[in-house]
């Protein structure tokens, strides 16, 4: 019961995964790809949940740590970058 | 992963952590301009993102403390970015949708709207 | 659980390919500073990419290096030469 | 004065960089809390004037209190708001009425208006663009109000009936 | 699973290349470089996955004792940890000599720099 | 477009050799004879829970003192280069000031980035993560501090004092090896200590934390000599 759950929440997270991959492709002006960006990175946050719970391994979710902390680094680079603050 | 009520509980939650990123997803494809894209996008997935990690802490009790740290961080970093990209937007000038009823900003920075 | 295991990896790896292109591919106003971001992209999806593969260390060297140092190298180069960016669109028209 | 204020605030880090060390650990073993000590003190050192959650914070059991029913009553906003916004999405006519309209906040200390600024930005609907001084400029997806203070009063007043306790 | 990944790694390398052979400008083609480098590592890291079997770190699910029947190799794993930190310095130099040119030459078009031409 | 299509054949050559490496891959069903006593000899021998890591720091220690060499050296050149060249215009940059939430959010964010590198390469022989991975973590916290304050001076004295101390440090390290257990960069120099603790796996946590702050330093002084360069017309 509980497998299947998870499997239904990987489905719907691979469905949202795709959708911001659509915006990030076609993202009319360069702020809209990094609205795009931030989103896929989130994702990639649960992803990482489901990759650690598949193989049942906690030290995987390490990597989660470091990515919570840093990816939203990128976003300000490119906010600043595009506010000409850099 | 036994059937136990707690891990089917997990189970819900995570579910509901997926359909809360799908609609930020569905937000993000369908929402008219920039800062409705911000809204739509990065706000749901943050909830999304703690519904899955409690799903997860439920799954597998041993983890909840670093999943916790992991759902505490996102909250931390979350708000800076879309707000720093939100003024970055507004600063650039970017088009906004027709919808638009007002904007104070714009007009006490006297900016261009 | 492998089936899930394997649906992600095609999921990402259509992600990192579309990523890639859009970073070789993109034409127009602020396309350096769009293929940039793709290449970050690139970088930190290929990261899960990684842990998929069950290498954990590289996959957390990755997401620390090409999440923030590599786009912000590549971004502060950029922001010294303004005029680069613009450059592009004219030499690109052949 | 100015001494006591320094050591206070170095302090403040240090404790938090700690607490952070043995939640990241998850044990309270000797070499754990040796090493973890070690390198908050460094690092607290080297970060002098930085801020941590308890800076600012009011040292009365009111505002420990206070704190408490804040984090309660902004899980309780972000879900509320969240399904709100659920409902704008799915939606097919999107009911969208966007604008960015002008708030005040009565908060002065740094770490007060960045939970305030954080909190409004987290709740899906309203999203924190400019903060100069006393004034806050908040994109909502539906606007309610173009005048300021009834804007006020919706957006800002509930987080900032607690926060003016716990960070004065 | 590897097949997959070994596919995207060697599609990686091509995009990579194909964009520093077309592109003018000296910066996109870093990017572009920098993509192939990725495609590389993600090359040797499907090279040394094995299916069915998990990450070469001991701990309460994988003991030293039956490290051998359940890890994979380490070895392209530590060739790649360095790679892709090498990787960032090597990207960083090119950066700086692009910049160099630029201030030199006042352009990034590459059918410009015409010295070494013959 | 002759160039464009001479490209395309290029790519299509390549593209055939790749075709045909794949096909003719086939995955290894046990581990070959490296990977075996690896996986067999890496627990007894280092007490390193994490066999990446005593191949990079214990094993293969050598390539990682030439590879964190070449990283010095790519950074010693990088400012070598930008500090040639002429001076004359140096003009103050005017920029957009940065906003009070990202100066406060940094202001206790930094301390949690710079807290988090020190978790992960002091934990290098016990979970994912390492003196490579954390040395970059802790540039990433450099980076914040530069972005939220772009024209910011770091400290080059301290950042080279850090680098060169931690590189003097970890030579040190290697030689006692060859003088207490035998072999450059021996990590039984220390007591290996019991299997899982904080504390364990001899040497390999003192060498890898070195490591650590001489990358971290390493990028440091990348990121501080590249935010020092003028802007060009």
């Amino acid at each position: 019961m509980a497998d299947l759950l998870v499997y239904v929440a990987a489905t719907l997270t691979s469905l949202a995964f795709l959708l911001a991959l659509y915006r990030f492709f076609k993202g009319p002006s360069a702020a809209d790809r990094v609205v795009a960006y931030d989103v896929l990175t989130i994702i990639a946050i649960t992803g990482i949940v489901l990759i650690a719970l598949a193989e049942g391994r906690g030290i995987y979710l390490d990597v989660a740590l470091v990515y919570a902390l840093l990816s939203f680094l990128g976003v300000i680079v490119v906010a600043r970058y595009l506010e000409r603050g850099l | 992963m036994t059937d136990t009520a707690l891990s089917i509980v997990g189970g819900l939650l995570f579910v509901a952590g997926a359909a809360f990123l799908l609609l930020g997803g569905l937000g993000l494809v369908r929402m008219p301009d920039l800062f409705n894209r911000i809204q739509a996008g990065t706000k749901t997935t943050t909830l999304g993102t703690l519904l899955t990690l409690a799903g997860a802490a439920c799954l597998q009790p041993d983890w909840s403390l670093k999943l916790l740290l992991i759902g505490l961080f996102v909250l931390l970093t979350n708000p800076i970015s879309s707000q720093v990209l939100a003024r970055a937007a507004h600063r650039m000038g970017l088009e906004k949708s027709q919808l638009t009823m007002v904007d104070h900003l714009a007009e006490d920075t006297g900016e261009r709207s | 659980m492998s089936t899930l295991l394997t649906a992600m990896t095609v999921v990402l790896c259509i992600a990192i390919l579309v990523a890639a292109i859009v970073s070789i591919q993109v034409k127009g106003d602020k396309s350096m500073s769009i293929a940039i971001l793709a290449a970050g992209l690139v970088s930190l999806l290929a990261s899960v990419l990684f842990l998929i593969l069950a290498a954990p260390d590289v996959a957390m060297t990755e997401a620390a290096i090409g999440g923030g140092l590599t786009t912000f190298l590549f971004f502060f180069v950029l922001a010294r030469m303004r005029n680069g960016e613009r450059e592009y669109e004219e030499a690109n028209h052949d | 004065m100015h001494q006591v204020q320094r050591v206070s605030s170095f302090f403040q880090l240090f404790l938090t960089l700690a607490i952070f060390w043995f939640w990241l650990n998850g044990s309270l073993a000797i070499d754990v809390v040796v090493v973890g000590l070690i390198a908050s003190f460094v690092i607290a050192a080297l970060f002098n004037g930085g801020l941590s959650a308890f800076s600012d914070l009011q040292p009365t059991p009111k505002a420990i209190g206070y704190s408490l029913l804040y984090v309660v009553f902004f899980f309780k906003e972000l879900v509320k708001s969240n399904f709100g916004l659920a409902r704008i999405v799915l939606t097919p006519g999107l009911p969208l009425s966007p604008g960015i309209v002008k708030v005040r906040t009565k908060l002065k200390s740094r770490m007060g208006r960045m939970l305030l600024a954080n909190s409004i930005t987290l709740t899906p609907g309203t999203l924190t663009v400019e903060m100069t001084g006393e004034w806050l400029y908040i994109h909502c997806v539906t606007v309610s109000s173009t005048d300021t203070d009834i804007a006020t009063a919706n957006i800002v007043s509930g987080f900032e009936h607690y926060l003016e306790v716990m960070y004065g | 699973m590897t097949y997959i990944a070994l596919a995207t790694g060697f599609l990686l390398i091509l995009i990579g290349f194909y964009g520093a052979l077309t592109n003018r400008n000296l910066l996109r083609m870093i990017v572009a470089f920098t993509i192939a480098n990725s495609g590389i590592n993600v090359v040797i890291i499907a090279i040394g996955y094995m299916h069915g079997r998990t990450a070469p770190i001991l701990d309460a699910t994988v003991s030293a004792a039956d490290a051998l029947t359940r890890v994979i190799d380490p070895v392209p794993q530590v060739l790649v940890l360095t790679a892709i930190v090498i990787g960032v310095g090597v990207a960083a130099l090119m950066l700086v000599f692009a910049y160099k040119l630029y201030e030199r030459k006042g352009t990034l078009d590459i059918s410009k720099f015409a010295e070494l031409k013959w | 477009m002759i160039k464009r299509f001479l490209a395309l054949s290029l790519l299509v050559g390549i593209g055939a050799i790749f075709v045909a490496l794949m096909m003719s891959y086939e995955p290894d069903a046990s581990l070959n004879l490296t990977a075996r006593y690896y996986a067999e000899n890496t627990a007894s021998e280092t007490g390193s829970a994490n066999i990446v890591t005593a191949i990079l720091v214990t094993y293969r220690g050598l390539d990682t003192l030439g590879e964190v060499t070449v990283l010095f050296l790519a950074s010693s050149i990088i400012g070598l280069v930008l500090s040639l060249g002429n001076k004359q215009n140096t003009t103050l940059r005017k920029l957009v000031p940065v906003g009070e939430l990202l100066t406060t959010g940094k202001s206790y964010l930094a301390p949690i980035i710079m807290l988090l590198g020190v978790y992960v390469f002091v934990n290098g022989h016990l979970t994912p993560g390492g003196g490579f991975q954390g040395g970059a973590i802790i540039a990433s916290g450099m980076l914040l501090l530069l972005l939220s304050d772009p024209l910011k001076h770091f400290s080059h004295a301290l950042i080279s004092l850090v680098e060169s101390l931690s590189g003097f440090v970890y030579v040190s390290l290697g030689v006692l090896g060859i003088v207490l257990a035998g072999s450059f960069l021996d990590n039984r120099i220390l007591p290996l200590g019991d299997f899982g603790d904080l504390i364990s796996a001899g040497a390999i946590p003192l060498i890898y934390s070195l490591i650590g702050l001489k990358v971290g330093a390493e990028f440091s002084s990348m990121l501080a000599n590249l935010s020092e360069m003028e802007d060009l017309q």
